[in-house]
């Protein structure tokens, strides 16, 4: 079965990646198995210069998730350039670099940054980080500056923008229409919601910055939502994710509007989760009766013939 | 392109101390490639993340890698119902162990505490078979904690100690540093604060620390697991890097 | 031990209540055991009239929770006055009213029908059910509406009223402190976040109403994280719920800031949880050195010395 | 109070059809207290709802209880993973099951669709021990999927249905009514589109059906499992007002 996806300025094998920060820049994967099945490797979070990221405990485990709180840690634009992009530009595979900032200065600056490099394919803006301190606009969370900050990206980047959406927000719709209006070629939903997880010995909470970002499967429900809603408004593509485990949940993301997916928490479960999904799709994309990943995209979403309500 | 997914049976299960178990699994990979240090991340069934466990011993001739590990929590508590015949999915063997390349140091000194032990077992194990002299200081909350007391001593002089004093010397391990005679370089894995303390004490000597840290992915990828590296310029990543640094290498905090 | 709490209204042997829609008018529940051991019941959400409520499928099972849309079925406040309260009444546990509606005169005229029984000590107030469509106004997602139907509600009933907040809003501490302005003498939270699941083998969502409020141990850090937030910023007490299955979970949330819990999903794994956890509470509070339930309350909130931020 | 969640010994397990299983399960106060229709809401390592499964039949002397299910998602395949020896967490026996009071009707028809038909064969063991005659239609999808055709046959008039014709006669149900002489009460349980067709087919007759629903609490407390009743007033709850229901109570849709 042919698994290819074409969004703007990605032209995939198959819609499967691994998700920011869950992958670095692919080097320790790499040794697993060959990063040429993906369909695109998302780099981990760039900023201008290097971030050390928070203290540790850094991370802890939830009922079906995780939170994490690493902050940032990246060696900064430049060297992400001089160092990790050539190590995957040897790779058949697309390259999407995944940009984050404390001010819109810094968005901007990172994005130009990736305009020196000839390998990367796409920019994914990460306005929806929970996990930092400074800066204090949460970019994500209100229309304005959401779209404000896709606007300046736009004008000094060559590149297609993907804006990854928080979902710790009211109205999902707003934000999605705001970016699409401010130029963005595609949406990437979604990223972590904030949660918090007490530690009872030291009786304070066990992240050392407090809160942290919850991924995993115990997600996927608020992820397959978001993007359902929003694909009924937007009409720029999805790279969905939130808790992906295994082929069926690929397609559960497809029927509610995905165009393609990431893969983040699962890889630290199984390295090979990515190579395994890819072998899997064909068959349950055969068994639920579609014959190529375009077929599912949004087949899912449900217009009821009338209101069945009976209240 | 190595598939460091193992699969290991578990041949034998056993009750070493209070809430510690130890399990002989059988990998021809891990046994022939493991080296003391290292670590194995284990998937366990029904968890989100894997749980690194140190590898205590290992038989190459018969393929079987030995684990011990205390009852701590949910994942510890599942591992431990694990019986005989059943597998577990394993990745590893992870980290950089203890360096003993340096065949210098005729003597060295193990200090262990808790379920920090286990490794520094393997270690010894591996340094005695090069003649290495070995002296260990070992310490437990208390007597029902103690294992793998005479396994160290078939290694060499061996000091015991108990927080409450049930069984070898009462304290912890640096209050009896002072019976050790000199030695060329040092190795301990235990909780933080112990580490700290020996940093301290031993900073006039050569040695090594094992760190623990939470972590993801166990390789190396998700910067879950650093530790500040005593430069004030950066981190490192314990499960990567390390989880065996030289004590001057990092900071303890 | 003493594990008896004193709220508003209620003064309760322990801080354990099931919560409301999880347990229905307590009838089913007492033949596993004698309701007369739970702090208190919070009762199924009562409207003005019976609702029929939403098509089947109404549930799903997700990793480590499940997505509901009952859709607020109940057989009206009249109903609920007649025939279930004097059945509670003669346990020896306070009784909660959960309250519901579609328009704001529809929650003051059940409000108010409250007044016509002696065997209610409070009321809980349901702005937040995202399973209903009629009415259209989410009251739980907009500080003024949110507000306006406390104010409004406070002014028809004699009893204490405590605000059960939704979890899917950008700012909770905003509708906290809006609800407490407008008179609240208590919150509740959280209500469940809204999610969905898709059915391959007939390609649209499995619930009936498509979304469903997801709930059980899954949300549990994001409750613990909203609570945490909130508790800094109010000074009405909080009923936490989200994901508590166990007396350790009771802990958690009150070092988060919960002065008590009710516990909803896990009923449907262990009819037996309530008392169970109210048998184990004592153990749990001792092993981490506690004496007593308000001596945990809000000790995890954690304020750093310095700035440790190493980025 | 009875305290209604009960520990079951597996004590027997059998493949009786392609990715069906059969249990004998050991609990004296199920085995007593159970009567046809009534079902069990087993508790699933690691999963947050249980899942309802029918009583297949019982033996009061050995305090045995049957039951068989299909795998067909995770809980069912977690459950047929389960070996003798080891215990499931049950709540039951719960519903309200097949209304055998009245014991006028002297020949009853049984329709079992699939995983509908282990329900009836408690139901046809009990009454043909009170002399009741039967008759039973069981529809499958294929060969490999038929189990208890013996037990049927051995109950009384015996037609099979498989939807490819690999055995017994060809298409559904309803197809072989036809056949059938005349009864006085029907019972059946089975998809429910099977469910509708036969209550068309059968709208003169005196029936009962069984249905199913995603349930939550399985007790009558969260409402999740309701049906329309045919008078359009509301809506009952299958796991505590049915899951057998006459067959005009309900609206099936
Ligand atoms: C390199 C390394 C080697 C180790 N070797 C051993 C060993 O040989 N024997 C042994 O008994 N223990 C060892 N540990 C500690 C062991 O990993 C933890 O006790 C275990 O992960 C606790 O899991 P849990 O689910 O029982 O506890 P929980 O507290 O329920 O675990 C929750 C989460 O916290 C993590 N966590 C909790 N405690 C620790 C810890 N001390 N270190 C790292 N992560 C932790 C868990 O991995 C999990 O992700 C080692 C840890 C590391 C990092
Ligand atoms: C009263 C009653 C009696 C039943 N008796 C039997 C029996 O004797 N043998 C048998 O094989 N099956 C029986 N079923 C169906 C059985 O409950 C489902 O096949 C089972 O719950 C599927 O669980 P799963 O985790 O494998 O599937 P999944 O699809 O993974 O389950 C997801 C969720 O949906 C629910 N669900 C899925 N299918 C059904 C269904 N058909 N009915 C109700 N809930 C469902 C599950 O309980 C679970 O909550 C009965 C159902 C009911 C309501
Ligand atoms: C350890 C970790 C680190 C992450 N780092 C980043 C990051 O740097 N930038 C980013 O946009 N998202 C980051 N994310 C979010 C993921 O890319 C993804 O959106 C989220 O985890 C949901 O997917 P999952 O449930 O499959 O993990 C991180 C997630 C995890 C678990
Ligand atoms: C089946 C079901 C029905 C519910 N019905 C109501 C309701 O009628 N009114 C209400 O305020 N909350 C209702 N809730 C929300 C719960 O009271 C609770 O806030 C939520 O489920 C989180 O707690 P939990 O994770 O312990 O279930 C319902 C939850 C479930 C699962
Ligand atoms: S655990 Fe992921 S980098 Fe160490
Ligand atoms: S499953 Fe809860 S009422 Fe039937």
């Amino acid at each position: 079965m042919n698994l290819s996806v074409n969004l703007p300025g990605l032209s995939m094998k198959n819609p499967i990646m691994p998700a920011s920060g869950c992958f670095g820049f692919g080097r320790e994967y790499s040794s697993f198995f060959d990063l040429s099945t993906l369909g695109a490797v998302i780099m981990k979070s760039a900023t201008k210069n290097e971030r050390l990221g928070n203290p540790t405990p850094r991370v802890a485990e939830t009922s079906s998730g995780m939170l994490n709180a690493i902050g940032l840690q990246n060696p900064g634009v430049e060297k992400i350039i001089e160092s990790e992009i050539p190590f995957l530009a040897d790779y058949d595979t697309c390259i999407i670099a995944n940009i984050a900032g404390s001010s819109v200065e810094e968005y901007e600056y990172v994005a130009e940054s990736f305009n020196q490099t000839d390998h990367v394919d796409a920019l994914e803006l990460n306005i929806s980080c929970p996990n930092v301190k400074e800066g204090g606009i949460q970019f994500g969370t209100d229309p304005y500056m959401a779209a404000f900050v896709t606007e300046t990206v736009k004008k000094v980047t060559n590149l297609p923008v993907y804006v990854k959406l928080s979902p710790n927000v009211t109205d999902i719709v707003a934000i999605a229409k705001a970016v699409e209006s401010a130029g963005a070629d595609g949406l990437s939903m979604i990223n972590t919601l904030t949660g918090m997880q007490m530690h009872l010995p030291s009786q304070k909470p066990l992240i050392a910055n407090k809160t942290g970002g919850l991924s995993g499967p115990a997600i996927k429900p608020i992820a397959i939502r978001m993007i359902y809603e929003v694909k009924q408004q937007v009409s720029i593509p999805i790279i969905g994710m939130g808790g992906i485990a295994n082929a069926e949940d690929v397609l559960e993301f497809l029927l509610a509007g995905a165009n393609a997916v990431a893969i983040g928490t699962a890889n630290f479960n199984n390295p090979f989760i990515c190579p395994e999904i890819i072998n899997g799709l064909p068959n349950v994309l055969n068994k639920y009766g579609f014959h190529s990943i375009n077929e599912a995209v949004g087949k899912g979403i449900f217009h009821e013939p009338a209101d069945l309500s009976r209240s | 392109m190595i598939n460091k997914v193992n699969i290991m049976v578990i041949l034998k299960k056993k009750f070493i101390a209070k809430d510690t178990i130890e399990f002989v699994l059988k990998n021809e990979f891990i046994s022939h490639h493991a080296s003391p240090g290292q670590f194995l991340h284990i998937l366990i069934d029904g968890l989100t993340l894997r749980r690194p466990v140190s590898i205590a011993d290992i038989d190459k001739s018969s393929n079987e890698v030995t684990i011990a590990f205390k009852i701590v929590g949910t994942g510890t508590k599942k591992l431990a119902s694990y019986e005989p015949g059943q597998s577990i999915d394993v990745l590893g063997p992870l980290g950089n162990g203890f360096d003993i390349s340096n065949t210098h140091p005729k003597k060295v000194l193990l200090i262990g505490g808790g379920i920090g032990i286990p490794p520094l077992y393997h270690l010894g194990k591996r340094l005695s078979e090069n003649n290495v002299k070995i002296i260990s200081i070992l310490g437990y909350q208390t007597k029902e904690s103690v294992f793998y007391e005479r396994e160290f001593q078939e290694l060499g002089d061996t000091y015991v100690v108990t927080d409450d004093g049930t069984h070898g010397y009462q304290g912890v391990v640096t209050d009896v540093l002072t019976k050790v005679s000199s030695f060329d370089t040092f190795y301990t894995c235990g909780p933080t604060p112990m580490l700290k303390a020996i940093k301290e004490r031993l900073s006039n000597s050569d040695g090594y620390v094992s760190l623990e840290e939470r972590m993801g992915c166990g390789i190396g990828a998700c910067l879950a697991c650093v530790i500040p590296t005593s430069d004030g310029e950066g981190y490192k990543k314990i499960c990567q890097d390390g989880p065996v640094f030289h004590a001057k290498e990092v900071n303890l905090s």
